[in-house]
């Protein structure tokens, strides 16, 4: 019944373990490709570069006993916080924020950039739904809530829609610290201010944990690192919060989900509705973990991708009405809601 | 979806296209056993920033060679502009070298001459051919240098901006159906 | 809305006045009639139901019993209760004529038929009767009846707008689901909720093969074993139906076969068990009733519970969906929604013709017939509204229209 | 040759046709034994053609007693064979047919082809029907015809405001009863009428040409009050008592 759920889930999972265990599978693969050519540059700092030599062990941004990442092979990592791991290039915030801080050379990230876009205009926000650890985590804490019969917090819809500029700020202000600190009269801010997101992200409490590290959750050696951790604990506090009271509310602030959805509309994945098979029974709204409304809401035939879709097909597979909602792959029809029974031939 | 299937197959060229390498030319002396090949190799700015990415490799069996590199002179970020390249070879193994540089290459084998061995100077044809050159002037000489290295990555522009394209394309038309 | 206090002062007054004490409405030898049409051998345990029920049988369970009318109540929160659940909308001419005495007039006959059934004393046994508040003659019931019946009155609006109402529906189900608890000493949680969806989940599931089948081929199960199906689910215990209905489908499946007679969608009020006039007039003019639009069958069976959030809360609000956003009472579902479902379905099992059935003065029925009759006449969709009520005298006019319309749609086909 | 009986509720009309032409037609008064009747009547008709019985290819029989009749061959409904014979009367162009009978109004639509579109009958009570006209010109004391004349000759219709022949028998009383001309009152009964069958036929396209046949058609003053209420021309087909009847013998 709710094979498209299952699958997700399934999904969710493989790609958790491929993003943080990864590095261990692929560890030889990746020794014996190095000698040779990569079609992606490598991206390091440069020699003598604060950013590099102030980080070692136990400094702020590393978790404790963590080693460095596994980083230049594409598609490697997957988050800061993952020490042992990474295949996919994943976190996009951070990937801008450490070559902006770098200035590494635009031609450099190209490559990067390039097979980034491709995948979005492939599939929009689907690394939401479907791939996203952290997702996966937020929706294990709803899982926890369901089992403990807790009622979900339903918000409005235009307040979720409007927590984008919560995430549009945070990704403004962190973009702009990681520029300015790359200049060269700031860079003695550097070791406090790098990748300034990452530093608040929940991700640096959680990650750590899948490694089986302890996470650096107390740094009070200076004063911003005692303020950037405080916030990090607010956040982790608020993300938790937000997948616990409500479903995916989190998802609507998160600044990498927000540069991906600005694909969403255009992307190869799209949601059809046929509006004379509608009798508005609010199932697809009231399945959605994103509180969007639009697919309930509209009365003509059309696309109906969103921006804030993370493209989890709930709507499709609990309408139940048969050919009523389906998905597209460029125009291909990938699968329509079907009645439970076959036709009787 | 044909469409996207050709994209997919150009980016593939794209990445598959134009790596930072340099043939090497020389004549195989009359004499028997191994012999070394000596030679000047001059690299772009900002390509090679130690004399550890620069690699010598037997383009037959794609297997590297020892070599002994010396750097020669710098350009003014620090990064090779030229380097001397000393390598071993032998006449009964006749086979195609080849000079790999980049940040993304590593060198593993060197060596440091403890024979003495008649040494061969090889010529780079390729390399000389550039495709686009820059003259810069350093007092009265002029160095000629291949560019031609850090113009592969720009070449992702091209796809970059067809998928941006299509995305805003695509975009409109979503919008569009959703607002009649 | 909590429990109303309806009558109360007035309890012995109105319990003297009326005279027509005992009812008796026989219908066995009409079912006896139908059930000798049926080709299908498992239908004998549906009719057999039905003959224990008319004798009042059934009620001797057990479980106490909550009698309910209309989709808005949820069956599923009776269930997991541990009650049994029983539907009594009817449309029975005696019970009608006896009903007169309390609700005279130009009033819709379902009403009077149950106002009948409860004072000429059919409905003893019943511990609560819950009204919903869907309709106004249902409104004005619940006071009816509240000197003879406890009465639960659930109110949860005639919106069905998703989006203003789904936290309105939801309380008041959960009311509801309180009331029950305390009034039957049950402590029902989240398990028994999703077991009762699980049982109303596996009917429709068996409902829609059944209504696949006859879209296909409306002769393997016939029209009257069909609506004897319908009718029997209002009491029979959910898990004996699906066995049962799931017999009569395997053994359906092998009698199916191709027919040329025109096939209809019915759409409208209704058919319950004893005035089955409309669907025999149509079996009578050669008409092959393919599939129905209606709140017992289609309205009720159809949507499955999509229970997504599984806690206590959301199960109920599923439940609300499934019954109140998802209704298709025309009280609920506006014009242009019920027009298009109807269209939708013609096309989608390449329907011939519509039969528009009104039983009279339902008027949130009778008052879209013009408007649907224009809609669907810019498709080329044939139609033919009936309004007719549950006297058996303007049989010959019905037969007249209806063959005239088989007519049509006969010389449409060529 | 062909016949065609329609046993209808007040009359019963029987035709015999060679080709499509109309060779013998007979009426009589509808009672306890239709079928009786039926048989009568078209022995009638056989001895006004000249005709054996064996010669008849075809009998075919409508109206509301069409199955109790045994002797025909195939049965159609009055509307189908009303819309057959209108086509054809009104020169086999699409058409809208008002059937004024004795116990039910039809309004059906014919398309270009001769095919029934649409049609419309009045609901269980024989509210705006021939056999209502007949229950006020009993009350009029005269019969249906003459309370055509007499409506003809009105100076002022009165309103008459209900269809329902109980409650409109009543309301006739009482205009008696208040000196109101018989002339007035006829002729506000056939409005009312009118009135109801425009209704119905506003429900249909409003640019073919209307025909009316059916018993009704022959109430002096029907089609005009129709006329003045719908707006339309409306064109009597000849012998509309019989044009049922024709519809069955020519299908």
């Amino acid at each position: 019944m709710n094979k498209i759920n299952i699958a997700r889930r399934i999904f969710q999972i493989l790609s958790l373990v491929l993003l943080v265990y990864g590095g261990y599978i692929f560890k030889e693969w990746k020794e014996s490709a190095e000698t040779e050519q990569s079609i992606f540059p490598s991206l390091k700092a440069p020699p003598g570069s604060i950013s590099t030599t102030k980080f070692e062990k136990g400094s702020i941004l590393w978790p404790s006993g963590a080693t460095p990442v596994i980083e230049n092979y594409p598609p490697s990592l997957v988050c800061r916080f993952n020490p042992k791991g990474g295949m996919f290039k994943a976190c996009i915030l951070h990937f801008f924020s450490e070559n902006l801080t770098w200035q590494t050379q635009i031609k450099y990230l190209l490559p990067y950039i390039t097979l980034f876009i491709l995948l979005c205009f492939l599939f929009g926000r689907m690394w939401c739904g479907w791939v996203c650890p952290i997702g996966t985590v937020g929706d294990f804490l709803t899982f926890l809530r369901r089992k403990m019969n807790i009622k979900v917090r339903r918000f409005p819809q235009n307040f979720r829609i409007n927590l984008s500029f919560t995430g549009y700020g945070i990704m403004a202000i962190a973009l702009t610290i990681s520029t300015i600190i790359g200049m060269p009269n700031f860079a003695r801010y550097q070791c406090y201010w790098f990748l300034p997101y990452c530093q608040i992200c929940p991700a640096r409490l959680i990650c750590p944990m899948f490694g089986l590290i302890k996470p650096n959750w107390k740094d009070f050696s200076t004063g911003i690192t005692t303020t950037f951790t405080i916030l990090a604990w607010l956040v982790l506090g608020l993300f938790v919060a937000a997948f616990y009271f409500g479903r995916r509310v989190w998802c609507h602030m998160c600044p990498v989900g927000l540069i991906n959805s600005w694909f969403n509309k255009g992307a190869g994945v799209e949601l059809h509705k046929k509006a004379i098979k509608c009798i508005k029974c609010g199932y697809c709204a009231d399945a959605c973990p994103m509180g969007l409304t639009k697919m309930y809401q509209m009365n003509n035939d059309g696309i109906y991708n969103q921006n804030a879709c993370i493209m989890c097909f709930r709507c499709v597979e609990v309408c139940p009405r048969e050919n009523c909602l389906g998905v597209k792959f460029f125009g291909k029809e990938l699968f329509r809601r079907k009645n439970d029974t076959k036709k009787v031939s | 979806m044909k469409r996207f299937l050709f994209l997919i197959l150009f980016l593939f060229i794209v990445f598959c296209y134009g790596s930072s390498q340099i043939d090497i030319e020389f004549e195989y002396p009359s004499i028997s056993g191994d012999f070394y090949v000596a030679g000047t190799v001059f690299f772009p700015p900002s390509a090679v920033s130690t004399s550890d990415n620069i690699i010598v490799m037997d383009t037959e069996t794609k297997s590297e060679i020892q070599s002994k590199i010396t750097v020669q002179e710098n350009w003014p970020d620090g990064s090779i502009l030229s380097a001397e390249i000393i390598f071993p070879a032998n006449r009964q193994k006749r086979t195609r070298y080849a000079i790999f540089y980049g940040e993304d290459v590593k060198r593993k084998k060197s060596f440091s001459e403890s024979a003495v061995l008649p040494t061969v100077s090889f010529i780079t044809p390729g390399a000389g051919k550039t495709i686009e050159d820059i003259d810069i002037s350093v007092g009265e000489i002029n160095v000629r240098v291949d560019r031609s290295a850090s113009i592969r990555y720009w070449w992702y522009i091209i796809p970059a901006f067809i998928l941006i394209f299509l995305t805003i394309l695509r975009t409109l038309r979503t919008i569009r159906t959703q607002k009649t | 809305m909590t429990q109303k206090k309806f009558l109360d002062n007035f309890r012995d007054e109105i319990q003297k006045g009326f005279v027509s004490d005992r009812i008796s409405p026989n219908n066995i030898a009409e079912l006896q009639k139908y059930k000798r049409k049926s080709e299908i051998p498992s239908m004998e345990n549906f009719y057999e139901a039905i003959e224990n029920f008319e004798n009042k049988k059934t009620f001797e369970l057990e479980k106490p019993s909550v009698g309910y009318f209309c989709n808005i109540v949820p069956e599923e929160i009776i269930l997991a209760c541990d009650l049994h659940p029983v539907r009594l909308c009817c449309e029975d001419q005696v019970c009608a004529q006896a009903g007169e005495e309390i609700a005279p007039g130009d009033i819709c006959c379902v009403i009077k038929s149950i106002c009948g059934k409860f004072y000429g004393r059919l409905y003893e046994n019943l511990n609560l009767v819950i009204i919903p508040g869907t309709c106004d003659p249902k409104t004005k019931l619940a006071e009816l009846i509240s000197p003879l019946k406890e009465i639960y009155f659930l109110d949860p609006g005639r919106d069905s707008d998703y989006l203003e109402n789904a936290a309105i529906w939801e309380s008041r189900y959960t009311e509801l689901f309180d009331f029950l608890k305390k009034r039957f000493h049950k402590n029902p949680g989240r398990t028994q909720l999703i077991s009762a969806c699980h049982k109303t989940n596996k009917r429709t599931e068996i409902f829609r093969k059944i209504y696949q089948l006859r879209t296909d081929y409306p002769d393997s199960i016939n029209v009257f074993d069909y609506y004897i199906m319908i009718y029997a689910s209002f009491f029979m215990e959910i898990e004996l139906w699906n066995d049962f209905a799931e017999k009569v489908y395997s053994q359906a499946l092998e009698k199916k076969k191709t027919q040329n007679k025109p096939r209809i969608l019915l759409v409208g009020t209704p058919v319950i068990f004893p005035n089955f006039k409309i669907i025999d007039v149509l079996e009578q003019s050669g008409l092959a009733m393919a599939t129905d639009i209606q709140c017992t069958s289609f309205g009720r069976f159809f949507n499955p519970v999509e229970i997504d959030e599984d806690t206590e809360s959301g199960i109920i609000r599923a439940l609300a969906l499934k019954n109140i956003a998802g209704s298709i009472c025309p009280c609920l579902l506006n014009l242009e929604k019920m027009a298009n479902l109807i269209i939708d379905t013609v096309n989608q099992y390449n329907l011939d013709g519509v039969i528009y059935y009104n039983l009279r003065l339902c008027q949130v029925f009778e008052i879209q017939t013009a408007i649907l009759r224009q809609i669907l006449k810019q498709r080329n969709i044939p139609f033919i509204s009936i309004k007719t009520d549950l006297g058996k005298e303007d049989t010959g006019q019905l037969k007249t229209r209806l063959e005239a319309f088989r007519e049509m749609l006969e010389s449409h086909r060529k | 040759m062909k016949a065609g009986i329609d046993i209808g509720s007040v009359m019963t009309k029987c035709v015999i046709v060679e080709g499509n032409r109309v060779i013998a037609k007979t009426i009589s008064r509808s009672g306890p034994m239709p079928e009786k009747i039926a048989e009568n009547i078209l022995q009638q008709a056989l001895k006004n053609a000249g005709i054996e019985f064996s010669q008849l290819e075809k009998i075919v029989s409508t109206g509301y007693g069409r199955h109790i009749f045994s002797l025909n061959h195939k049965t159609v409904t009055e509307v189908s064979a009303a819309a057959k014979a209108s086509f054809y009367l009104s020169g086999e162009k699409p058409c809208l047919v008002i059937d004024v009978g004795g116990q039910d109004t039809k309004t059906i639509e014919v398309d270009r082809r001769g095919e029934v579109v649409d049609f419309l009958m009045n609901d269980k009570c024989a509210a705006g029907t021939g056999r209502f006209l007949e229950m006020m010109a009993t009350v009029l004391e005269t019969d249906i015809y003459g309370l055509g004349k007499l409506a003809l000759s009105a100076t002022k219709p009165v309103v008459i405001n209900s269809t329902c022949s109980v409650f409109a028998e009543s309301e006739v009383v009482s205009l008696l009863a208040h000196n109101e001309r018989k002339e007035n009152i006829a002729a506000g009964l056939l409005n009312a009428i009118a009135a109801r069958i425009a209704t119905m036929m506003s429900h249909f396209h409003k640019d073919v040409p209307v025909v009316f046949c059916g018993g009704g058609a022959n109430i002096p003053g029907l089609k005009e009050s129709i006329e003045k209420i719908s707006g339309r021309q409306i064109h009597i087909l000849e012998n509309p008592q019989f044009v049922v009847a024709f519809g069955a013998a020519i299908s």
